[in-house]
């Protein structure tokens, strides 16, 4: 029913979601134990961002250099509130000025700057998480898209922009914990998110979203304006010709994607308990895109096992062999672009699916599938 | 000199340079409804350009273009397109990702906006219109093909079928048979001439006897500037447009 | 607060003597007058907190950057804690338990150094740690080790304001490191104007912040102040602000690449440092960073810390070698790398004082600990968890090490939180 | 800020601040040159050319090492061997890269972004391992160390000099070969169009690799230069990168003229933004300004209009 009907979800698909949210609900928090699964919770914060890469450049051809910038904006909305609750007279005794968040402590501020006050709101502050970087990213939209700025050009100025803000961070260090970031983030509305229950419920938590985002992915994908996507890859002037503003869809797909990664930034900072310049900078950006390319840059589902992926490999090469992982991420690089352009999904249609449909097939006799087309051939040409 | 409002199109003046080279030469002609006019002329007399300038895809140096009186240089592309204005291109230009039923969806002149698109459904009125409008360009049997597999002149059909469902009151059209076979070309006549009842067209072509067939009045152009204009007979005659073709 | 060491002179001749009688190089504690047995100590009574601790081995982390940007400067920390390890095992160990390491990567990452602590709290257990550089990176894993009661020994000199019950901080905090060099450098050399320049963080405002405040209150000038991004190249204009200031001190906490850039485009504007005119007084540049900056470019500057590799005492000259005979000969040593080395040997007094390897136990008698085989001299662990040490001047050399030209005549007692400096 | 002073210190002033410009005009020029010619003329992104220019530096690196172990008598001179090898060093592991890799991606520019950024870890990681995680010390030659007093106030950097007329020197050469050789329409023939290139019998391939090659080669003239004023360590190519890209784009990607043009106002506005306000700030409002120029005028300062 569900498959031949609206055709929301292809068989693909459907396996797809279904093994991983076997994978994210059941097989990760049974197999592994509190630290570690907090440690999948903050990779899977990264597959929100991917998600996002997906839909901007694996379907739009708009490849973002910073999109750190979004993680670390909807990162810094909610650390900010954690910051203005940990600050409480009490907890901050020991400082000059009680009451005001240590690091304006340490710069001799006195008092809370005006534009921190609403974080002292919670419903605020989850409503800046997604406002703030989507405002952004619309602004940076508007600016670069109105005027035809794209391909190479508009992932050299996010990479600017990415550098720019960082610098900022930085330098106004008594407004943003400077290049320690917001540190020592302890509860949330008096729930300590710091125990190991907390983790686990963050987890799943981060989990959930991680898959309503993916559903709007997907809603996104299957409707026309997905297929709108491709065709503006394709052949932007035809899409303009034939009536549809293009730089409109531009802008939502790349407001669509800072939110995606707005949320993995907030879903960061309560999972870590800070947050910190270092993820907003170029080289964690460029980090993000890889997490893409590796899982694939037009599958969302890919997206997020690229980011499982490769952060697992980050962590453990880096423990057994710290000498051979920046050779190894710099190989993947390569490989993802010559060797497998298509990523894990890329790898997962040549060789599983076949297998997987091949057994759904003898149950449910389906037509084909109205929304595949050949991988490899549109990875190239995503890139032109 | 205000246009006539019996003219769908007005072009007045209308002049581009690039770096000081003037493609489009203070040009003017204008299109009556329901007129085929067929714009001729050799390599580089600025053709093409006109076409981008009159849909916007160039911005204009100078002068006016009005499309039913609205001024069309100081709109964008797509509000063009929604004034009633289709455009196809030398090179056929389809989404090769997409299936040709796809492609011809996201011509349908429904759901242009973001959300538009977003909430946009697939219902009974869209696929049959899609349906007839394939049929009409030969391809009701390959609608779940990808166009990336289509022939080239295949191609060149999808794209005027992608204008058709506009059904847009002016078509631009820029050399629609080049690069076909014989047998494709012929094809494309007949369709031609079933598309080009009810509208007004513009085609750029350079088969002097397809454009016999199909123009009401020919332009010719030459280094940006109009050269002559009149039926096909009169500028065959025309001692200039022989000089220019022949000359030399 | 204060707690004033009675006499600071006497146990450094005693280990003085112990390294004349004792074969071992940097041999003795004062702790370790006997040779402990773990059957003197048996593992459950030594430790009740289920930590990494057997009846022949107690396991500790490293965790520094291997990999990244920040793998450059601490290097020389790993080195010195496994230096450090492996003299204390080969003594016999701590309460007749060999020690045992694991090492993390931090990767100059700072979520994956609070990642990598909590991996060596909770499942490695381990009894403490010796770790951390940047300051972001101590701020990353503080709450860690407050949530999971471990134990950090961290080396940086660094900015102060901070005071945790679970770290000891053997390197100097922001004012034992400026004041002195302050003072010494109106004192000596009659200095009335200072320019202060830093790279863009926390620790180069935070401790020009105190040396401003310090330069004020001698009734002296400040005539400038600048910060310029991590990793920024350019000091041209800079230099060229300076001359128009014509201040007698640069004072500077340029960090990283860019201070080789500083250094050497400072140099071919035609300030020679050796003239003095102006003199120029860091806090930033170790043995370490004279390498890669290149002892001619930044010969004449004086560097403010409490160690430096040329220091003539009998400890730091055994400690030089035993460094060298481990790490290669052509290596140099940083007040960093001497401040990592006293963690373990710092952790190992505390223990034995303790008697036990319980977090809490080892915090109580952590205050007091006195360490006289420091390759810096005498050291003394505070209440507020720093270190009692020696601030030292040293004037650079073109072979890239220092001349120590003073040092304060009694240790300078560490205020992470200096009143009337904030 | 200015009472203090008189109007000879002013001028001094000002004079060495404008020099201070013209020298970092220079470095601009020599980062920017070698990406001008991959990036403009070929449309490659090479994120790996911070990597590139610290090959060079290595290569300045060791023949200083070299010299001062075997030729001491020449040590004084060895500079200029070093940039000699440190352009062919460099230029030929550029044209290995463009036949292992570059070669494959030219209709996919954001690829090869994602490629050679790859190939710039790992080049990080290979100089980490050769030569240390440390910066190394490069000994400089006295006489290009110091500076030439021209008054009592004004004193001019050797090293600064020395870039200044390198920039100028590259700038001529690339502009020769580019614009006055044979080669240099071979390069503009095979980017205007490959096919109808190929087709009149160049050699697009090797073109293709000589361009990269001679571009890598630059870069690491350029950071062999950069032993004089910067650091040299595994990371250190990673500083330039967006300024360099900053510097091209704005110019006009495809225009030499654009690149040294954009080169010479960047460096002007940082120079005196630094003097006016702290060191961070000036960067992020020179930062902002260019980004803000270029989307209003993506194509950047040079740029020819051309039919579509």
């Amino acid at each position: 029913m569900l498959l031949s009907k609206n055709r929301f979800f292809s068989t693909t698909d459907l396996i797809g979601f279904g093994l991983l949210a076997l994978l994210i609900f059941v097989v990760l928090p049974i197999g592994l134990d509190t630290f570690r699964l907090n440690l999948f919770g903050k990779y899977l914060t990264y597959a929100f961002v991917a998600i996002g890469l997906v839909l901007c450049w694996g379907a739009g051809g708009i490849l973002s250099l910073g999109q750190g910038v979004f993680f670390g904006l909807g990162g810094y909305c909610m650390a900010m509130f954690l910051k203005l609750e940990a600050s409480s007279p009490e907890a901050t005794k020991i400082q000059s000025t009680p009451g005001i968040p240590d690091f304006m402590d340490w710069n001799q501020i006195t008092e809370i700057p005006i534009w921190w006050q609403p974080f002292h709101s919670l419903t605020f502050s989850l409503i800046a998480v997604i406002l703030v970087p989507v405002i952004f990213a619309f602004i940076i939209g508007v600016a670069m898209f109105r005027r035809r700025v794209g391909g190479v050009y508009f992932a050299i100025i996010t990479q600017a922009i990415a550098a720019i803000l960082t610098i900022l961070i930085i330098g106004q260090q008594g407004y943003t914990g400077g290049v320690n970031g917001i540190t020592d983030l302890r509860t949330l509305k008096g729930w300590d998110i710091r125990t190991d229950d907390a983790k686990v419920l963050l987890y799943f938590v981060n989990g959930g979203l991680l898959f309503a985002c993916l559903f709007l992915a997907q809603l996104i994908r299957r409707s026309k304006l997905g297929r709108i996507l491709i065709a503006m890859r394709n052949q932007e002037d035809r899409v303009r010709f034939s009536g549809y503003d293009v730089a409109n869809f531009k802008i939502f797909v790349f407001c669509a994607g800072a939110a995606f990664a707005a949320i993995g930034g907030a879903m960061f900072t309560l999972q870590v308990g800070f947050m910190s310049p270092s993820f907003v900078g170029i080289v964690p950006s460029i980090e993000m895109v890889i997490l893409c390319a590796v899982g694939g840059r037009l599958s969302i589902i890919g997206a997020v096992y690229g980011a499982l992926l490769v952060n697992l490999a980050k962590t453990t090469f880096s423990e057994l062999f710290p000498e051979l992982w920046l050779l190894g991420l710099g190989g993947l690089f390569i490989a993802v672009v010559l060797i497998f352009p298509n990523g894990l999904a890329g790898l997962y249609s040549d060789y599983i699916e076949p297998r997987i449909t091949a057994i759904f097939k003898r149950k449910f006799p389906e037509s084909k599938d109205p929304g595949k087309f050949d991988p490899a051939k549109t990875a190239a040409e995503a890139a032109e | 000199m205000d246009a006539r409002p019996d003219f769908l199109l007005t072009v007045e003046n209308l002049t581009v340079s690039f770096d000081g080279f003037k493609a489009v030469d203070s040009l003017s002609f204008y299109v009556e409804p329901n007129e085929c006019r067929v714009i001729i002329g050799p390599n580089g007399a600025g053709k093409t350009t006109v076409l981008d300038l009159i849909c916007g895809r160039t911005k204009a140096t100078g002068g006016k273009v009005e499309f039913k009186n609205q001024e069309l240089l100081k709109m964008r592309e797509d509000q063009i397109v929604h004034a009633g204005v289709g455009r196809k291109f030398q090179t056929p230009t389809v989404y090769e990702d997409l299936t040709v039923f796809e492609n011809l969806e996201i011509s349908y002149p429904k759901g242009h906006g973001v959300f538009g698109a977003l909430m946009f459904r697939r219902d009974d009125e869209v696929i049959s219109r899609i349906d007839e409008i394939a049929e009409t360009v030969f391809l009701e049997d390959l609608l779940d093909e990808q166009a990336a597999f289509l022939s080239h002149g295949q191609k060149q059909w999808l794209e005027i079928g992608m204008l058709l469902i506009q059904d847009p009151e002016l078509l631009m059209l820029d050399e629609p048979v080049a690069g076909m076979s014989v047998a494709e070309r012929k094809q494309t006549a007949e369709l031609l001439n079933r598309v080009i009842k009810d509208r007004s067209v513009i085609v750029i072509e350079h088969d002097m006897k397809f454009v016999e067939d199909i123009a009401t009045r020919v332009t010719v152009l030459h280094q940006g500037k109009v050269l002559s204009e009149g039926s096909m007979a009169h500028v065959q005659a025309d001692p200039k447009v022989i000089e220019v073709y022949l000359g030399h | 607060m204060s707690d004033t060491p009675e006499n600071p002179k006497k146990p450094m001749e005693a280990s003085r003597r112990a390294v004349l009688m004792g074969g071992t190089a940097v041999a003795a504690s004062l702790f370790a007058p006997k040779f402990l047995s773990a059957s003197d100590y048996p593992t459950a009574a030594v430790n009740t907190t289920g930590l990494a601790v057997t009846d022949d081995e107690v396991t500790i982390g490293i965790l520094h950057s291997i990999t990244g940007t920040m793998a450059i400067s601490e290097t020389g920390s790993v080195q010195a804690e496994k230096l450090a390890i492996d003299q204390i095992n080969a003594q016999g160990g701590i309460l007749g338990r060999k020690i045992k390491y694991i090492q993390e990567d931090g990767a100059s990452d700072w979520p994956t150094f609070a990642e990598k602590a909590k991996k060596l709290l909770v499942n490695d257990k381990v009894a403490s740690v010796m770790g951390c550089w940047t300051s972001a990176s101590r701020k990353a894993v503080l709450p860690v080790f407050e949530q999971y009661n471990g134990f950090l020994y961290y080396p940086t000199f660094y900015e102060g304001l901070e005071q945790s019950p679970n770290v000891i901080y053997t390197g100097q905090e922001a004012t034992q490191q400026i004041i002195a060099g302050i003072d010494w450098v109106t004192q000596t050399k009659g200095a009335k104007s200072f320019f202060l320049l830093g790279s863009d963080y926390i620790w180069p405002r935070t401790s020009n912040k105190i040396a401003r405040k310090h330069i004020e209150k001698l009734g002296l000038k400040v005539v400038g102040e600048e910060y310029y991004p991590l990793g920024h190249t350019q000091f041209n204009s800079v230099i060229n602000k300076i001359r128009l200031k014509k201040p007698d001190v640069i004072y500077a906490i340029v960090v990283g690449g860019s201070n080789v850039a500083f250094y050497k485009q400072l140099k071919a504007a035609g300030i020679d440092m050796t003239k003095e005119k102006p003199l120029l007084l860091t806090i930033s540049v170790t043995e370490d960073e004279i390498r890669g900056i290149g002892g001619e470019n930044i010969v004449g500057a004086y560097a403010c810390m409490k160690y430096f590799q040329s220091l003539d005492n009998p400890n730091n000259v055994a400690f030089v070698e035993e460094f060298k005979k481990m790490w290669g000969e052509d290596i140099v040593i940083g007040d960093v790398t001497q401040a990592a080395y006293l963690g373990p040997w710092l952790w190992k007094a505390a223990v034995e004082k303790a008697g036990s390897f319980d977090i809490d136990k080892i915090r109580e008698a952590s205050p007091g600990i006195e360490l006289t085989t420091a390759p810096e001299g005498y050291v003394k662990v505070h209440e507020n968890h720093h270190l009692w040490s020696k601030t030292r001047v040293g004037h650079a050399k073109e072979d890239g090490q220092y001349e120590v030209v003073f040092e304060t005549a009694d240790l300078v007692e560490p205020d992470p939180f200096p009143e009337g400096y904030q | 800020m200015f009472a203090d002073y008189t109007m000879g210190e002013l001028g001094a002033i000002f004079a060495m601040q404008g020099f201070a410009g013209l020298i970092l005009f220079s470095v601009f020029v020599l980062m920017a040159l070698g990406l001008a010619i991959i990036f403009g003329q070929m449309g490659v992104i090479n994120m790996a050319h911070g990597e590139f220019m610290i090959l060079g530096a290595y290569v300045t690196y060791l023949t200083s090492n070299l010299f001062a172990d075997y030729l001491p008598a020449l040590f004084s001179m060895y500079f200029f061997l070093a940039m000699i090898l440190a352009f062919f060093v460099a230029g030929g592991l550029g044209m290995l890269v463009e036949w292992a890799l570059i070669r494959h991606l030219y209709k996919r520019p954001l690829d090869t972004l994602l490629a050679t950024w790859g190939l710039s870890l790992i080049l990080q990681q290979i100089y980490r391992s050769v030569f240390g995680a440390r910066e190394v010390g490069v000994s400089i030659p006295d006489w290009m160390m110091g500076s030439l007093p021209l008054t009592d106030m004004i004193e001019v950097p050797i090293n600064g000099i020395f870039v200044m007329v390198l920039a100028v020197g590259i700038s001529l050469a690339v502009y020769i070969m580019m614009f006055r050789s044979s080669w240099g329409k071979q390069v503009r023939a095979v980017t205007q169009n490959r096919v109808m290139a190929g087709a009149v019998g160049i050699n697009t391939a090797r073109t293709d690799r000589l361009t990269f090659g001679i571009g890598c080669g630059v870069a690491g003239v350029a950071g062999s230069a950069f032993t004089m004023i910067g650091s040299t360590g595994p990371t250190a190519g990673q500083l330039y990168i967006v300024d360099t890209f900053l510097v091209v784009v704005f110019g006009g990607a495809a225009s030499l003229l654009g690149t040294i043009a954009s080169a010479f106002s960047i460096s002007q506005a940082q120079s005196v933004m630094e003097f006016f306000l702290s060191g961070s700030m000036a960067k992020v409002l020179t930062l902002l300004t260019v980004v803000g120029i270029l989307m209003l005028r993506p194509q950047g300062l040079f740029a020819l209009k051309l039919r579509k």
